[in-house]
C-alpha cells in the first residue's frame, strides 16, 4: 500500500524551475531513499511535499487523500513530519523542550512518546535539560529527528541527515533510522552520500536536474554502475 | 562627603526606577526577538496604561468603589483593581494595533515596522493629550511620609516598596511563563528560529499575539508604577522613559529578557547615582552615553549572544 | 598562474579544507567538483579573502596573495560570483556593472564638483566599458531593466558581467549554471568560452551540473574532504574508481566537538 | 482687499516654513533615501544648527544673559557653515560607533542624540542662555530691506492701503527668495552628488550592502558620509530657521514632531526622489497648515487642536505606509545613454 505517492510534480522557487516533472512513491513502513548530484532538486522536492514550496503542476497524495498545496501545519496534522538539513532545532531551548514543540499542536498528554524518543535516542537521555544550543552535531540531529518524532508520524522526511557529521556518528544516525522504521514509521531520506542510505532502504530514486533517471530497490542501484556516472556526468 | 553620604539614599532610589525601566525593557525585547522590529511606542503604551488606569480609577471613585489605603500604602483596593483592568486593557489595545497596523506591514523589513512605530507613538501619545490635556492628573494626592530604615539612615516610602515588590513578582511570573508555559517555550522557540517554529507546527500568529499581550501588559504595570513613583502622570511619561529604557535593553543585550533587567537595573541606578554630580536634567543624557559606551566596548551587550 | 599550496581552514571543529594544494593555469578553463561539503567553496572563500586560512599560501601570478582583504584581491585581477546572485535590485543593469570598477574618481564626495570634467570622462568610459560587456554577453536589450526584474538565469548573466567589468585576469565562477535554464545555460557556457579564447580570462568554476563541466572544463579537479583528490582532463577523471567512491559514500573528516 | 493681502502675505510665511521644511527633507533624502539609514533625530540637528548659526552671528551677551559665550556677529553664509560643520561632527560622531551595526542602532542613537542636545539647549546657559534662549538673531539684509521699505512708504503716504499692507511685509518677500535659492542650490548639489558615482554606491548600500561590501567598497565610509552629509543640511535647514525666526530658545524645538513631520514629508514625496522630498515637505506642510483651519470649525481647545493635528498626521504616515509606500513621486530610472 503506498503512504505517499508524489506524481509529476513541477515546482521551484519564484520562476526558477527546478522540478521538472517528478514522481516517487513510499510505502507504509518502508525506507526510501532519493539520491543525486548537488542541484538535482532533491530538497526542493522535500520542501514541495511538505507544502513549504506551492507545486505549479501534478499531485501530492498523502495516506489516500489529496496535499498538493497544503500548508505545512495541517501537513503536519495529516502526520508528516520534517527535518530540514540546517537550523532544524530550537538552540536556546534544552533538549526535553525541543521535544515539547515538537508536540505543540497536541492538546493531550505526550509523556509517554517522549519516553519512548528518548529510549531510541540513549544519549539524550542524560542531557533533557541541556541547551542544544551547546550540543554536538550528531546529537542536535537527534534532538532533530526527535522533536520530528513527536507527533507519532506515520511518515518521517529526513533532508541529509548524515550531512557535516563524522562517519562514526553518520552511522549512529543511520542505525537510528532503522530503529525508528522498526517502529512502524515511514522514512523518506534525501542525501547526496549515497551509500549509507542505500544500504538501509527499501527503494531508492535518483534525481537529475529535476527529473527521474533511475529508480530500484536499495541494492540494485548501490550496484548500477550507472549511477555513478550520472554524478559524473557523459 | 556630603556627596558620598548620598549615595547609598541615591541607591534606593535607582532600584525602584530600575525596576520600571527592567519592566519596560524586558516588554521591549521581548517584541524585538520575536516581532523583530525596536518598538519606538512603547513608552507611549505605558502611557496609555497609565491613563486608562487613571480613567477607571475616576470612574471607580464615582461609583463610590472604597478606596481605603491598604496599610501603609497611600491607595486601595478601588486603585489597585483600576491598574489590574487597565492592564487587561491595554494589552487589548496593543494586540488591536498589531491586528490593524503591525500585522499588516511585517513583511516589509524592520526598518518600516519601526517608522510606524513611531507614528503609532505620536498618534496615542496625543489622543491621551486630547482627552486629558498635557498638564499633570494626580493618582492620589495625599503626600506619603517615608520610613527611615534604622541604622543606614535610607528613607523610602511604602509606596516605593510596593513597586519593588510588584517588579519582582512580575519578573518571577515573565521568568516562569517563558519557562514553564507551552506558550512561553513557543515564544522562546519562536525567537529562535521562526521558520522552523512554523514547520513544527508553532501557530506563529498566535505567539506574537501572546507577545504583544504580555508587552502591552508589561507597558502598562511599567506606566502606573512610574506614575505611583512620581504621584502624578503627564502623556510624556513614557517617552521621557523610553530612551532609558533602550539604553537598558541595548547594554543589557537586546533580545535578551534576562539582559533587559540587569541593563534596567544598571541604567536605573547610575542614572540616580549621577545626580549627586551632575544635573538631575541630564539622566536621559547618561542613559544614552552608558548606551554609547557599551556600543563602542560590546555591541552585543552584557548578556548578549555574538551573531 | 594560480598556485594554492597547503591551504587549510577548520570552522569550529569541522576541518573544511585540509591540506588542499593545486594550480591553476593560464588560459584554462578549470572545474572544481566534488561531493557536497568538500570544501570547494571555503577555498573560493580563501582565495578572494572572504576567509583567512589557518595554514598553507596562495600565489598569483608569482605574487604571495595569501590572505589579502577581498578589495586588494579584486585589484589583483581576482574577480569571484557567488552561488546566490546578488544583484542591487532597483537599479539598472548597467547601473549595476558600472558600480563595480574599484578606484572610481567620482566616488569621492568631492570630486563630482571640484574634478567634474575628469569624473565625466572616466564615468562616460565606464558605461562604454559596460555596454562592451553587455553587448559581449548579448545582454544590451536588457540595459535599462531594473536588475531585480531580471529571470534566474538572466541574473546568473549579469554576475558574469559584473567580474567582466573589472578586466580580470581569473574569474571564480561559484556555481553558475545553479537555476539556469538550458538555453541560458548553454549561452552561459558559450560566453564562458568566448572570454576564455577571446580576452584571455582564465577560469576557475565549481559546478555541479556534470555536463556542463564536462563539456567546458580542462582540466578538472576533485575535491573530496577538504583535498584535491584527483585531476585530469574530464574522461580521465571520470573513470577514476576513487572520484565515484567519493561521491556515493564519502565522508568528509570531521572533529566532533 | 485686505483678505488677499492677507491671504498673500500668508502664502509667503507659508512657503518660507515649507522651504525650510524641504532643505530638511534633502538632507534626511540622502540618509534614508538613498542610503537606508535610519535617522530619527532630525529635531537634534535642526536645533543645532539653529543654535550654531544663532550664537555665530547673533550679539554678543548681553548684561541680562545668562551665557557668556557666542555672539561673534559673524555673517550670514557663516553662521550656515557653522550650523553645518557643527552637525556634521555631532552625526560623525554618533556614526562611528552604529554604522556597523543593525539599523535599530542607529535609530536609537540618534534619537538618543536629539535629546542630549535638547538637555543641553536646556541646561548649559552658559552656552545656550537656558531656557530664555537667543534673541536678535540678525536676519541678513533686514536693515536695508525693510527699513528702506518702510522709509519709502513714510515717504509716500498717498498711497492706497493695499499698497502699504502688501510691502510692508516686504522682507518675507525677499526671505522666501533666499530660502528658495539656499534649497534650490542644495538642490543641485544633491542631485549632482546622487548622480554621481557617489550616490550610485549609496544607492547600492541601500539595495544589499554586502554585495556592494564585496565590490571591494567601504560601505562603512560612505554611510558615514551619508550620514554627515545629510546631518550638515539639517544643520542648514536649522540655521535658515534661526535667521528668519530672530529668536530661538529650547521651546522652538519639539523633539519628536519635527524629526516626524520631515519623515512624513519625505516618505510621501517619494523617498530616493530629491523632488519628490521637496514635494512632500510643500503638501504636508499644507495639510499640516490647512488642518490648523480646520480645527477652527470644532468646539477644541488649543491644546486638543494641536493634538488632533499630530493624530492626523500619524495616521497620514500609516495610510501611506500600508497603501503607497512609494510615495507620490517614485524613485528615478535614468535611462543610459548608448554611446
Amino acid at each position: 500500500m503506498s503512504l505517499l505517492t508524489v506524481n509529476a510534480v513541477t515546482s521551484g522557487y519564484g520562476d526558477m524551475e527546478i522540478l521538472h516533472g517528478v514522481s516517487i512513491e513510499v510505502g507504509a513502513g518502508k525506507i526510501v531513499t532519493v539520491i543525486g548530484p548537488n542541484g538535482a532538486g532533491k530538497s526542493t522536492l522535500m520542501k514541495t511535499i511538505f507544502g513549504l514550496l506551492t507545486p505549479t503542476a501534478g499531485q501530492i497524495t498523502f495516506a489516500e487523500k489529496e496535499i498538493t498545496g497544503l500548508s505545512p501545519d495541517l501537513v503536519v496534522r495529516r502526520g508528516m513530519a520534517y527535518v530540514p538539513q540546517v537550523e532544524n532545532i530550537f538552540p536556546s531551548l534544552t533538549v526535553n523542550e525541543n521535544l515539547e514543540m515538537g508536540a505543540f499542536i497536541l492538546t493531550d498528554d505526550f509523556s509517554g512518546q517522549m519516553e519512548e524518543i528518548y529510549q531510541l535516542f540513549p544519549i539524550l537521555n542524560d542531557r533533557r535539560k541541556q541547551r542544544v544550543g551547546k550540543m554536538s552535531g550528531g546529537e542536535r540531529q537527534m534532538v532533530a529527528m526527535g522533536r520530528a518524532l513527536m507527533l507519532d508520524p506515520k511518515l518521517l522526511m529526513l533532508d541529509e541527515p548524515s550531512a557535516a557529521l563524522a562517519p562514526n556518528l553518520a552511522a549512529t544516525i543511520f542505525e537510528r533510522i532503522v530503529a525508528i522504521n522498526a517502529s512502524g514509521v515511514a522514512i523518506l531520506i534525501v542525501e547526496q552520500n549515497a551509500k549509507e542510505s542505500l544500504k538501509v532502504s527499501d527503494r531508492g530514486y535518483v534525481l537529475a536536474s529535476g527529473r527521474n533517471r533511475f529508480e530500484d530497490t536499495g541494492e540494485n542501484l548501490l550496484a548500477n554502475q550507472d549511477v555513478g556516472q550520472l554524478y559524473l556526468g557523459g | 562627603m556630603d556627596i558620598l553620604s548620598r549615595i547609598p539614599q541615591l541607591l534606593v532610589y535607582g532600584v525602584i526606577s530600575g525596576s520600571i525601566l527592567s519592566l519596560g525593557g524586558i516588554g521591549v525585547s521581548l517584541i524585538y526577538s520575536i516581532i523583530g522590529f525596536s518598538n519606538f511606542a512603547y513608552g507611549d503604551m505605558m502611557a496609555l496604561g497609565a491613563y486608562i488606569a487613571l480613567g477607571l480609577f475616576s470612574l471607580f471613585v464615582s461609583w463610590s468603589i472604597p478606596n481605603t489605603p491598604l496599610g501603609p500604602l497611600s491607595f486601595g483596593f478601588g486603585f489597585i483593581l483600576a491598574a489590574i483592568f487597565a492592564i487587561g486593557l491595554t494589552a487589548v489595545a496593543v494586540v488591536l494595533i498589531d491586528r490593524i497596523l503591525f500585522n499588516r506591514l511585517r513583511s516589509h523589513s524592520s526598518v518600516i515596522l519601526m517608522m510606524s512605530s513611531i507614528g503609532v507613538a505620536l498618534a496615542l501619545r496625543n489622543i491621551l493629550q486630547f482627552f486629558w490635556g498635557p498638564q499633570p492628573h494626580y493618582y492620589i494626592e495625599r503626600i506619603q511620609i517615608a520610613t527611615v530604615i534604622p541604622g543606614l539612615g535610607i528613607r523610602i516610602k511604602p509606596d516605593q516598596v510596593f513597586i519593588i515588590l510588584v517588579t519582582i513578582v512580575l519578573v518571577v511570573l515573565v521568568h516562569a511563563f517563558l519557562k514553564y508555559t507551552k506558550m512561553g517555550k513557543a515564544m522562546r522557540a519562536t525567537a529562535d528560529n521562526n521558520a522552523l517554529a512554523r514547520v513544527t507546527g508553532i501557530n506563529t500568529d498566535r505567539v506574537i499575539v501572546w507577545t504583544w499581550v504580555i508587552g502591552g501588559a508589561l507597558a502598562a504595570t511599567a506606566g502606573i508604577l512610574a506614575g505611583i513613583e512620581n504621584k502624578f502622570i503627564t502623556p510624556e511619561l513614557g517617552w521621557q522613559m523610553l530612551l532609558s529604557i533602550f539604553a537598558a535593553v541595548v547594554l543589557g543585550g537586546i533580545g535578551n529578557p534576562y539582559g533587559a533587567i540587569v541593563g534596567g537595573m544598571v541604567i536605573g541606578i547610575t542614572e540616580e547615582v549621577s545626580t549627586a554630580f551632575i544635573p538631575t536634567g541630564y539622566k536621559p543624557a547618561v542613559a544614552f552615553i552608558i548606551m554609547i559606551l557599551m556600543l563602542i566596548v560590546k555591541p552585543t551587550g552584557l548578556l548578549g549572544k555574538r551573531r | 598562474m594560480l598556485v594554492v599550496n597547503n591551504l587549510s581552514k577548520c570552522f569550529g571543529g569541522l576541518r573544511a579544507v585540509h591540506c588542499c594544494s593545486f594550480t591553476v593555469d593560464s588560459g584554462t578553463i578549470t572545474g572544481l567538483i566534488g561531493p557536497n561539503g568538500a570544501g570547494k567553496t571555503t577555498v573560493f572563500n580563501l582565495l578572494t579573502g572572504f576567509s583567512n586560512p589557518d595554514k598553507g599560501t596562495v600565489h598569483f601570478c608569482d605574487e604571495e596573495i595569501t590572505g589579502l582583504p577581498p578589495h586588494r584581491v579584486f585589484k589583483k585581477g581576482i574577480a569571484r560570483t557567488f552561488q546566490i546572485p546578488r544583484e542591487w535590485k532597483a537599479m539598472t543593469v548597467v547601473e549595476n556593472l558600472m558600480l563595480v570598477p574599484t578606484e572610481q574618481l567620482g566616488e569621492r564626495i568631492w570630486n563630482p564638483f571640484l574634478r567634474r570634467r575628469l569624473v565625466r570622462k572616466q564615468e562616460h568610459a565606464i558605461r562604454e566599458r559596460a555596454h562592451e560587456v553587455l553587448a559581449f554577453l548579448e545582454l544590451t536589450e536588457l540595459k535599462d531593466e531594473y536588475a531585480g526584474s531580471l529571470s534566474g538565469g538572466q541574473k546568473k548573466l549579469l554576475e558574469l558581467a559584473k567580474t567582466m567589468m573589472g578586466k580580470p585576469k581569473l574569474v571564480l565562477l561559484d556555481e553558475p549554471g545553479a537555476g539556469v535554464n538550458r538555453t541560458l545555460l548553454r549561452r552561459l557556457a558559450d560566453s564562458i568560452n568566448r572570454l576564455c579564447t577571446e580576452k584571455k580570462t582564465t577560469f576557475l568554476l565549481i559546478e555541479h551540473d556534470m555536463d556542463f563541466v564536462m563539456k567546458l572544463c580542462n582540466p578538472v579537479i576533485v575535491m573530496s574532504e577538504g583535498q584535491k583528490l584527483a585531476e585530469g582532463t574530464p574522461t580521465e577523471v571520470q573513470k577514476k574508481q576513487e572520484v565515484l567512491d567519493a561521491y556515493l559514500g564519502g565522508q568528509y573528516v570531521a572533529v566532533d566537538s | 482687499m485686505d483678505t488677499l493681502i492677507g491671504i498673500i502675505n500668508y502664502v509667503v510665511f507659508f512657503a518660507i516654513t515649507a522651504g525650510t521644511y524641504g532643505i530638511l527633507a534633502l538632507g534626511l533624502n540622502i540618509q534614508w533615501g538613498y542610503t537606508g539609514l535610519f535617522n530619527i533625530g532630525i529635531a537634534g540637528f535642526y536645533a543645532l544648527g539653529a543654535y550654531a548659526a544663532a550664537l555665530v552671528s547673533g550679539p554678543p551677551p548681553s548684561a541680562w544673559d545668562g551665557r557668556i559665550f557666542g555672539g561673534f556677529e559673524l555673517p550670514f553664509l557663516a553662521g550656515l557653515l557653522a550650523a553645518a560643520v557643527v552637525c556634521g561632527i555631532v552625526a560623525f560622531l554618533i556614526g562611528i560607533p552604529t554604522l556597523r551595526l543593525r539599523s535599530d542602532y542607529l535609530a536609537i542613537a540618534t534619537i538618543g542624540i536629539a535629546e542630549t542636545i535638547r538637555l543641553v539647549l536646556k541646561n548649559e546657559s552658559w552656552l545656550t542662555n537656558g531656557v530664555w534662549g537667543l534673541q536678535q538673531i540678525p536676519s541678513p539684509f533686514y536693515d536695508p530691506i525693510h527699513g528702506g521699505v518702510k522709509a519709502f512708504l513714510g515717504n509716500h503716504p498717498d498711497l492706497q492701503g493695499w499698497i502699504h499692507g502688501l510691502f510692508s511685509k516686504a522682507y518675507n518677500w525677499f526671505y522666501l527668495f533666499l530660502v528658495l535659492a539656499i534649497l534650490f542650490v542644495l538642490y543641485l548639489i544633491v542631485e549632482r552628488l546622487v548622480n554621481s558615482p557617489w550616490g550610485r554606491v549609496l544607492k547600492a548600500i541601500r539595495e544589499d550592502e554586502d554585495a556592494v561590501a564585496m565590490s571591494g567598497k567601504n560601505t562603512f565610509s560612505f554611510k558615514l558620509q551619508a550620514l554627515v552629509l545629510g546631518a550638515m543640511i539639517m544643520g542648514i535647514g536649522g540655521g535658515v530657521y534661526a535667521y528668519y525666526a530672530r529668536f530661538i530658545s529650547p521651546a522652538s524645538f519639539k523633539p519628536l514632531y519635527g524629526t516626524f513631520l520631515v519623515w512624513v514629508m519625505l516618505i510621501l514625496g517619494g523617498s530616493g526622489n530629491n523632488r519628490g522630498a521637496i514635494l512632500g515637505s510643500f503638501v504636508v506642510w499644507g495639510i499640516w497648515a490647512g488642518t490648523d483651519f480646520l480645527t477652527e470649525y470644532f468646539p477644541f481647545s488649543a491644546t486638543q487642536a494641536a493634538s488632533l493635528r499630530i493624530i492626523i498626521i500619524g495616521v497620514l504616515l500609516e495610510a501611506i505606509l500600508l497603501w503607497r509606500p512609494q510615495g507620490l513621486l517614485q524613485r528615478e530610472r535614468k535611462p543610459s545613454k548608448t554611446p
